[in-house]
């Protein structure tokens, strides 16, 4: 157990070093970000005062050497333009994207998953096939687009819901978040909403697809046999078999959402790690994206593990022996 | 004697694209309380879906397209899919052919056999799970305390239909319909299982409907034979009848292909010709194109006759010699 | 409550602050809420003129000596007063400032030294005559000696060391959220309305709007160009403009060779055509300016011909952009001994400047029809500005925003010869040199009598302009919108103040 | 339906006859076939129907800008959708559109697809250190954001629709991967699995004639979905000018720059755009559940 | 024995427990909701000597779950052995080079006990049949519909439905199915495993004598296991009887059925039914059915057999030759 985890560990290692050289030279040749960040009434003088502050004058590899070694250390550097130390901001910033992400992908599972079922048992009914082609409306239309729309129904026209921003807050281990205040929770609805629509609609056809498969294999016909109530067949029998590809998928999109929820964090000036990134990519500034990326590297390589295990728990003919 | 099951005139048909197939085609039996009915017949000739028709799991494109299924009198046909969960697994159970299949491949071997004590029967979870350890020592699964925690994939061919069919004695049903339950199981665990079934016959007067190949446990087992070809029944009759005093020329050949009846290393006898494809049937009697005593009487359809007391036939020309 | 949402002001601003430290890193929204909570010596007034704040008066003693009087009976949100020492202190932080990305020590190294004349006289001793130090002061916002030795950064963010002397006491700062604020009512001058501001960034556009319009801000800034018109016929809002200090122009590339300039059939050019005085005309008269500030910028900007708006200092009255006259233009590069035009591309940024990516396709439509075929290629801002600072393009665009008020700055950093040792010329991005522009220059950087230099100054716009260094587009207008009830005297500096947003009366 | 029974068991089908008269039986599907084969003949022969180029700045004119659809410009063209800020005929804008967004988005789809799929089957039925490189390459992919990948792209690259499609398979591919992956490694513990080793079947035909139709499924329902998170996200790059120029805009550009206009009633810049881009998703989606129900062998008859 | 088509040498084979990391932590969380022991590990086969000679039938007799079809596997080479090896023309498989592997694993055919599942879902009948043969180059495409058609109707299939999906199909069809793909590829040695057991009497005669043509025709070598000691006697040569992971008994056929000398052989054949006995009360076992998972020390038949002695249960009976040819594990030989 306790080999293989390690093992995991050490591939993670691998992974955050590929990615960490692969970002000094991404970066370095995107572009310099004391040109951005500059006043440019500097003269040569305060320009490379600046280079010299933020390290840039050093040699790439001279840099990153640097830099690893302040990662040995636990330093990840400090952000050029907020001069904090990057994993801080990182870190001031991620209880809500995290509240966000999962509130995201809640809202996918409970309103994806039964719909996606009904749709699965009546493929001809109303329901089913309004549910089919109104998920094509959620990732068809962008993003930005909806969000605008949301806030134009709901803040502006109906005043029912707050436009943007992050509301009150509570304290919970220390953390602030939102879904435990009233405020919180009406400031919290229209992004989380926003940014599930996409989740939704996949998660949808993902189990709709699914059942179909499922529907008309002889376990099923046995299960039934057995004299089982629907719910039971449809909950148990055909959710297990089918839950592989949604896992996966809802994997996939809690890393990519709390990764980049970007635009819908713009939009309703939510303040996440995503327009972090956004803004540090902007700026080029280093630290930040190099430690945002190693966090998120190893949150995805965590989301896949557990998905992974997830895999052996919901079928176990999968077996993970000599699976990475 | 109660009768316990009473077909009439059942028909199931599946519409595919090259044409209507008709699996089963106009079939007629009963079975009483406490008897065994043999129904034996060519591979492909409707045996396992008379089954699923009895229960009402014929699922699009198939469907029954006439006929009465009554069970203690009442038509499953007509009857409320409510209902007709009340009696499956609970009064009829079904042991399926394909052991591989039937079993869910996620879910583990106690929970599908909990799941169904408990679809009938209020009682606890470990009530549920007691009765199912006590099922699988029935079927001579030893250990069954831990191979109830087992996955199907990891029981070899012959313990998983042991399962099916110990999950077909949980609810003590009166009608058990077995599909080939004993193929792969070797004579001593064979035995076993078929004390057990004549011991539940015998105590609890519950009748069978016994899909077989194997003509010497039938043999041994049943009160009648039916056999069946190309979705009809030719003959039935008590087995004594059918199987010492066969007059189906179909019947004949099924007899005398029996290994033991041959000597050994010899080839076997067998019956001339293809089965021929349900989608492409002879006009009349179907297995006239196999068939040496055909003339042209059996282009029309024989119709069923009962030549002796309960000896149903459906030829113009029973063969009337003794099979070698 | 109603009562206390009338003593609140919730402020939408554009664009996240970085810091709260006011020394930290030179860039407007920093500037714009240090004002709340730190004041400098000399401050602007809407119209960007330098007015008395913590300085009562300045003089220039000696031609290299300032002398400033300090207000007295100012006290800091922590209580202490405020005297010369703090000045000197923060004179002297300011290069120090650790890993700053943008050093303040630009405002402050023309000073050689400082002398404590007494607890509110200060004297700053520059290099040489330096008549441009109080509009440099502008910049430099004082905090208290009492910080001790080199104050951190994070002691700012955090609150522990965000002690000024302005009308607003920090409260906290969520990072990419919001900085709340009380009033402080110690405060010297005019009490503020609010007795709390509540200070959100919300750069998306569409949202900072959207949260007027929904009632969750009170006051936003840089209101989008396209929302104008809808927002002016709203009777529940106002709105309040001012021609801004911004400038956005196209840069020509004025070395031998350019990069995307060929001829009118792509083959190679042994020349850059740019550096034809009649071809840079031909281009400039070519364009619409009237269009597109009124298509494009749907009213909000006003088409330039120098650097400044009128109103300014060193403004030239009569310096007016090109009339606009395609025929013209034609017959001048005709002349030039292009008669079927070359092909160009013109690059600029999409995400940095007010409408930047359709200005330039606009103009891009404007000059192919006097047959200069053009690519128009837009990048986001960090590709862009590197590849600018390499000299990569032939023609781009750019803004410039005139923080001190007068032309120097820009004859200084935009149109004087490279000159890296001195400073100047430091974003000539179109590589302009004009000896006599950086004469004139030169001359009126060392005149201390404001109307002398002012002269100097205008002489020098004119000979750029003329010359057509660049190629002026507009004037950007900047636009705040509120609630009804308010009222905002619209600044030209951009920032917004919740100090002079009132309720209107 | 029964109907059927009466045709006689004529010539056997060839697997594209059966496949067509599959297909054919949804009307809908067929519907929608048809509005893709329409939309993708458009954008084909988009020169030849449009009234104006739009992507020919000199045919354009800001005074022609943000006009209501239905009106005429001074030169007596109607432009019947509109137009957007720069006086570009929104019709023709969005025929051209199309055409862009329609090879970004499938084509990189696409790409991403084959690609991503046949790295996720290979890892899950190799196993071992091949599984564990690939995998660890999706979680180092994944965690790349598409505006970063965009950017190094356009660095190391340059611009052009070309890269623009590199950047978007490099964002894509790995989705697909880790889908193909858990699917596939439920699928090769199957018996038919065994069987096909059993016959010494190459190990590519294993994997690609026995795995990947059973992992299909999923796969389709992603990627379906990916064409239109394709098309969007080329606009979100476009948007930043990592993408194709501004002056040729792709459906996603067009409905991105519009979008400003949503709050001040010039709702015809974004919305003709947003339909055409949604009417083109619903009917390649629509096709696409067709050919999942189609490529279902327990659907077929 | 070098003239062996294929010999096994200590062959065993487990599953279970022995699982990964992943699997563990998986399996330790599901216990934390509440579910009982998992099995342990399973000696499916345990130590398996056994050869085959060219031409030879040899069927496989022995209790449900004592591993016979995972042997079965390992002979088809599709499952790898734990422990021992397996020797291909007296070569062992796993060291062969590529190539040759492919020939040898082309060679041993199998036909699955469970025909549904060994067949691909999403491929039609002529497609499963047909494509080895092309592949390997036994047929020309053009003349692969007649090659798939002939190959159903040895199978006793009618080629009308060879475009059909296996689920289509009756289960007896299935099985047909799965002997016409084996056979498509002509190999030299067939696995079958229960590959009539689902065939109604008279297509399995049909089946039975087209392994025998075979046989006859091409010298095809068959490792037939069956539950129907009918069939066995009627087919094979030389009947090896498993018990538990191990063979237990291995003589001529006649041998067997004459003079069975183990315990379990001896049980297996008195409880054949024969179709001439009606009505008969069928017996339940006696004594108590060892678990694979615990299997009992000794003689892994000892708890159920009526001779046991107290060396039953400690010392496990090696194959002893009681006959020429005819080697039984018994302590009772001893
Ligand atoms: N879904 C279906 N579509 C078309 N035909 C079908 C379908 N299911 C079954 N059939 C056909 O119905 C006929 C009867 O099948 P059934 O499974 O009842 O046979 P069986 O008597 O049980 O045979 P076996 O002994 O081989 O199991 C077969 O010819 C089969 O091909
Ligand atoms: N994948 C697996 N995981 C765990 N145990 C397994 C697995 N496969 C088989 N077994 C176990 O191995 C033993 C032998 O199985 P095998 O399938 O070889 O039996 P068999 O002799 O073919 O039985 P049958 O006649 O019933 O088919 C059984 O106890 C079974 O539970
Ligand atoms: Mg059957
Ligand atoms: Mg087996």
């Amino acid at each position: 157990m306790t080999a293989w985890l390690l093992r995991r560990l050490v591939q993670a290692a691998f992974v955050v070093l590929a990615m960490t050289v692969i970002l000094f030279i991404g970066l370095h040749v995107i572009g310099n970000p004391i040109d951005i960040l500059i006043s440019p009434e500097a003269d040569q003088a305060d320009r490379a005062r600046a280079i010299a502050a933020l390290g840039l004058d050093q040699p790439l590899w001279r840099q990153y050497a640097l830099f690893l070694w302040g990662m040995l250390h636990g330093d990840l550097g400090r952000s050029f333009v907020f001069h904090e130390p990057a994993l801080q901001l990182i870190g001031e910033r991620l209880p809500a994207t995290l509240e966000l992400a999962v509130s995201a992908v809640l809202l996918a599972i409970v309103i994806g998953i039964p719909l996606g079922l009904y749709a699965g048992l009546y493929p001809n009914s109303l329901l089913g096939r309004s549910a089919m082609a109104g998920s094509i409306l959620g990732f068809s239309l962008p993003t930005f687009w909806v969000g605008l729309m949301l806030i134009m129904l709901f803040a502006v026209r109906l005043g029912w819901l707050p436009s943007t921003g992050r509301g009150q807050t509570a304290l919970l281990f220390g953390i602030r978040w939102s879904f435990l205040t009233r405020d919180g929770l009406a400031h919290l609805a229209m992004p989380a909403f926003n940014l599930a629509l996409g989740n939704i609609a996949l998660v949808l056809r993902l189990v709709r697809s699914g059942v179909r498969e499922t529907l008309p294999l002889d376990y099923v016909r046995f299960a039934r046999a057995k004299g089982l109530r629907p719910a039971r067949v449809v909950g148990v029998h055909v959710m297990k078999n089918i839950m592989i590809p949604v896992v996966t998928v809802l994997g996939l999109e809690f890393g990519g959402t709390i990764a980049f929820s970007v635009v819908t964090e713009s939009i309703f000036a939510w303040p996440g790690m995503g327009k972090l990134i956004i803004d540090s990519i902007n700026v080029l500034d280093r630290p930040v994206i190099v430690a945002y990326l190693m966090i998120i590297v190893l949150m995805f390589v965590a989301i896949n593990l557990v998905v992974d295990l997830l895999y052996t728990f919901l079928d176990p003919r999968v077996r993970l022996e000599d699976r990475g | 004697m109660t009768t316990v099951l009473d077909v009439r005139g059942l028909s199931t048909h599946f519409t595919t694209r090259a044409g209507i197939v008709r699996a089963v085609d106009d079939i007629s039996f009963s079975v009483a309380r406490g008897q065994v009915l043999g129904l034996v017949g060519e591979s492909g000739s409707g045996k396992s879906v008379t089954g699923f028709s009895i229960l009402g799991l014929i699922d699009p494109p198939g469907r029954i397209a006439a006929g009465r299924v009554l069970f203690h009198g009442v038509d499953l046909v007509a009857l409320e899919e409510r209902e007709l969960r009340r009696l499956r697994g609970n009064r009829i159970a079904m042991i399926f052919q394909d052991p591989m299949m039937t079993l869910n491949p996620v879910l583990r071997i106690d929970t599908q056999m909990i799941e169904t004590v408990r679809a009938h029967a209020r009682v606890s979870h470990a009530e549920a799970r007691t009765r199912a350890r006590d099922a699988l020592g029935m079927v001579g699964i030893a250990s069954p305390e831990e191979r109830l925690s087992a996955y199907p994939h990891q029981f070899s061919g012959g313990m998983r239909q042991r399962v099916a069919i110990a999950i077909a004695l949980l609810h003590r049903p009166d009608l058990i319909i077995a599909d080939e339950p004993t193929t792969a199981l070797d004579v001593t665990i064979q035995a076993q299982i078929l004390a057990e079934m004549q011991t539940l016959s015998r105590e609890h007067g519950t009748a069978m409907i016994w899909i077989t190949h194997d003509l010497s446990v039938v043999a041994g087992l049943a009160d009648a034979i039916a056999v069946m070809y190309a979705g009809r029944i030719v003959e039935t009759g008590s087995v004594g009848d059918v199987l010492d005093r066969p007059l189906h020329p179909y019947t004949h050949g099924l007899i005398g292909s029996v290994p033991s009846r041959n000597r050994r290393g010899a080839r076997l006898r067998q019956i001339p010709g293809l089965t021929p494809s349900l989608l492409n049937l002879p006009a009349g009697c179907a297995f006239r194109g196999r068939c040496a005593r055909a003339d042209a009487a059996c282009a029309s359809d024989p119709p069923a006759t009962e030549i002796a007391a309960g000896h149903v036939l459906r030829c113009f020309h029973p063969q009337l010699e003794v099979v070698a | 409550p109603p009562a206390a949402r009338a003593q609140t002001l919730r402020v939408g601003a554009s664009a996240p602050v970085t810091s709260i430290d006011p020394h930290y890193h030179t860039y407007s929204p920093n500037v714009s809420l240090d004002a709340h909570i730190y004041e400098p010596l000399v401050d602007m007034d809407a119209a960007s003129r330098p007015i008395p704040r913590l300085a009562l008066s300045w003089k220039l003693v000696d031609n290299t000596v300032w002398e400033f009087h300090l207000r007295p009976g100012v006290k800091f949100h922590n209580g202490e007063d405020f005297t010369a020492a703090d000045v000197a202190y923060t004179i002297d932080r300011i290069p120090r400032v650790k890993n700053s990305p943008g050093s303040y020590a630009i405002y402050t190294k023309a000073i050689s030294s400082v002398e404590v004349v007494d607890p509110h006289t200060i004297r700053l001793h520059t290099k040489q005559v330096y008549p441009l130090l109080p509009i440099d002061l502008t910049q430099v916002y004082i905090i208290p000696h009492t910080l001790g030795a080199d104050p951190a950064t994070e002691d700012f963010n955090s609150g522990k060391d965000a002690i000024g002397t302005g009308p607003f006491r920090f409260v906290s700062y969520k990072s990419g959220d919001r900085i709340e604020m009380d009033r402080n009512d110690n405060y010297w001058g005019p009490k503020p309305d609010w007795q709390h501001v509540s200070y959100r960034m919300i750069p998306n556009d569409a949202a900072r709007t959207a949260a007027l319009l929904s009632g969750d801000v009170d006051f936003i800034e840089a209101v989008p160009t396209t929302d104008v018109a809808r927002l002016s016929h709203d009777k529940k809002l106002h709105l309040a403009e001012t021609v801004s200090l911004r400038i956005i122009f196209l840069w020509l590339d004025h070395r031998g060779m350019t990069p995307h300039v060929t001829g009118p059939n792509g083959e190679k050019l042994d020349h850059n055509p740019l550096t034809d005085l009649r071809v840079r005309q031909a281009l400039s008269m070519a364009i619409n300016r009237n269009a597109i500030v009124d298509r494009i910028m749907q009213g909000a900007a006003i088409p330039s011909g120098q650097f400044l708006p009128k109103g300014s200092f060193s403004y030239v009255p009569g310096l007016n952009p090109p009339a606009y006259d395609p025929a013209k233009a034609r017959q001048l590069l005709a002349a030039a001994g292009y008669p079927k035009g070359f092909r160009i591309e013109l690059d600029g940024p999409n995400d940095r400047y007010v409408n930047d990516g359709k200005i330039i396709q606009a103009v891009g439509q404007m000059w192919s029809r006097i047959g200069v075929q053009t690519a128009v290629n837009a990048i986001t801002w960090p590709s862009f500005i590197g590849q600018a600072n390499k000299g990569a393009f032939s023609a781009f665009l750019l803004g410039w925003g005139t923080s001190s008020g007068e032309a120097s700055n820009p004859l200084r950093s935009l149109i004087a010869t490279r000159t890296p040792a001195k400073g100047w010329g430091a974003v000539n991005r179109g590589f302009y040199s004009n000896p006599k522009v950086d004469e004139l220059l030169t001359t009126a950087l060392a005149t201390a009598d404001d109307a002398a230099r002012e002269k100097l100054l205008q002489q020098a716009t004119t000979l750029a302009m003329d010359d057509v260094a660049f190629i002026p587009l507009h004037n950007q207008k900047n636009i705040w919108a509120m609630r009804a009830g308010l009222t905002y005297a619209a600044r030209a500096d951009e920032t917004s103040r919740a100090q002079e947003v009132h309720p209107a009366k | 339906m029964s109907g059927m029974a009466e045709i006689a068991p004529a010539a056997p089908e060839t697997p594209l006859q059966r496949f067509v008269r599959d297909f054919t039986s949804n009307r809908l599907a067929v519907g929608a076939l048809v509005v893709v084969l329409l939309i993708a003949l458009a954008a084909i022969f988009a020169p030849w129907i449009t009234p104006q180029n739009p992507y020919d700045l000199a045919q354009l004119d800001i005074m022609d800008g943000r006009l209501p659809p239905g009106a005429s410009s001074a030169a007596g063209m109607t432009y019947w959708l509109g137009t957007d800020d720069q006086g570009r005929d929104m019709l023709s804008g969005i025929i051209y559109g199309l055409r862009i967004s329609l090879i970004v988005g499938i084509g990189s789809a696409l790409i991403a697809g084959v690609v991503g799929s046949t790295l996720g089957l290979v890892a899950a039925y190799a196993g071992g250190r091949v599984e564990t490189a690939i995998m660890r390459l999706v979680d180092l992919q994944l965690s790349f954001p598409a505006i970063l990948v965009a950017l190094m792209i356009l660095a190391f690259l340059g611009k052009g629709i070309g890269n623009v499609m590199i950047a978007l398979v490099l964002v894509e591919w790995a989705r697909y991967a880790r889908t193909a992956r858990g699917a596939a490694l439920v699928e090769r513990r199957r018996e038919y699995i065994e069987a096909a080793e059993c016959l010494a079947l190459p190990r590519w035909r294993v994997l690609f004639r026995h795995l990947l139709p059973n992992c299909l499924p999923p796969l389709i329902v992603i990627g379906t979905i990916q064409i239109a998170r394709a098309i969007t996200l080329e606009a979100t790059l476009s948007f930043l000018g990592l993408g194709v120029p501004i002056t040729e805009p792709s459906l996603g550009l067009l409905i991105a720059n519009g979008y400003q206009y949503m709050l001040s009633g010039q709702y015809w810049i974004s919305f003709y755009p947003g339909l055409a881009l949604l009417l083109t998703i619903m009917a390649i989606n629509l096709v696409g559940d067709q050919l999942r129900d189609v490529l279902n062998p327990r659907q077929q008859r | 024995m070098s003239e062996a088509m294929i010999s096994l040498r200590a062959v065993s084979r487990q599953f279970g427990r022995h699982q990964d990391a992943a699997g563990r932590l998986a399996r330790r969380v599901s216990r934390a909701f509440g579910a009982g022991a998992c099995p342990e590990i399973v000696r499916a086969v345990d130590g398996v000597d056994l050869d085959i000679a060219p031409g030879e039938v040899v069927g496989l007799v022995g209790e449900s779950g004592c591993g016979k079809s995972t042997l079965g596997r390992m002979v088809a080479g599709i499952l790898p052995p734990s422990s021992g090896a397996v020797l291909w023309q007296g070569q062992d498989r796993a060291g062969l080079a590529p190539e040759a592997l492919r020939a040898a694993r082309l060679a041993v055919q199998m036909i699955f006990q469970d025909p549904y599942a060994s067949l691909n879902p999403r491929l039609r009948v002529d497609a499963i049949v047909g494509e080895a043969p092309l592949v390997h180059g036994k047929v020309e495409r053009a003349g692969l519909a007649a090659y798939v058609d002939a190959q159903l109707r040895r199978a006793g299939l009618d080629p009308a439905d060879k475009r059909r999906y296996p689920h289509q199909f009756s289960g007896g069809q299935r099985q047909r199915i799965g002997i016409a793909r084996a056979l498509a590829v002509q190999p030299s040695m067939l696995v079958c495993d229960e590959a009539v057991a689902a065939l109604d009497v008279s297509i399995q005669a049909q089946i039975l004598n087209l392994f025998m043509d075979l046989r006859a025709e091409l010298g095809l070598t068959y490792l037939f296991i069956s539950h129907d000691l009918g069939v066995v006697e009627h087919l094979s040569d030389r009947v090896a009887i498993m018990y538990l992971g191990r063979i237990v008994e291995q003589a001529a056929v006649a041998e067997i059925f004459a003079r069975p000398n183990h315990p379990y052989t001896q049980a297996l054949l008195s409880e054949v039914p024969r179709i001439e006995a009606r009505k008969r009360r069928f017996s339940a076992i006696k004594g108590e059915l060892p678990s694979p998972l615990a299997p009992p020390a000794g003689c892994h038949f000892h708890p159920r057999c009526a001779h046991a002695m107290a060396v039953c249960r400690d010392v496990a009976p090696p194959l002893r030759e009681v006959a020429p040819g005819h080697r039984s594990a018994c302590h009772l030989n001893g």
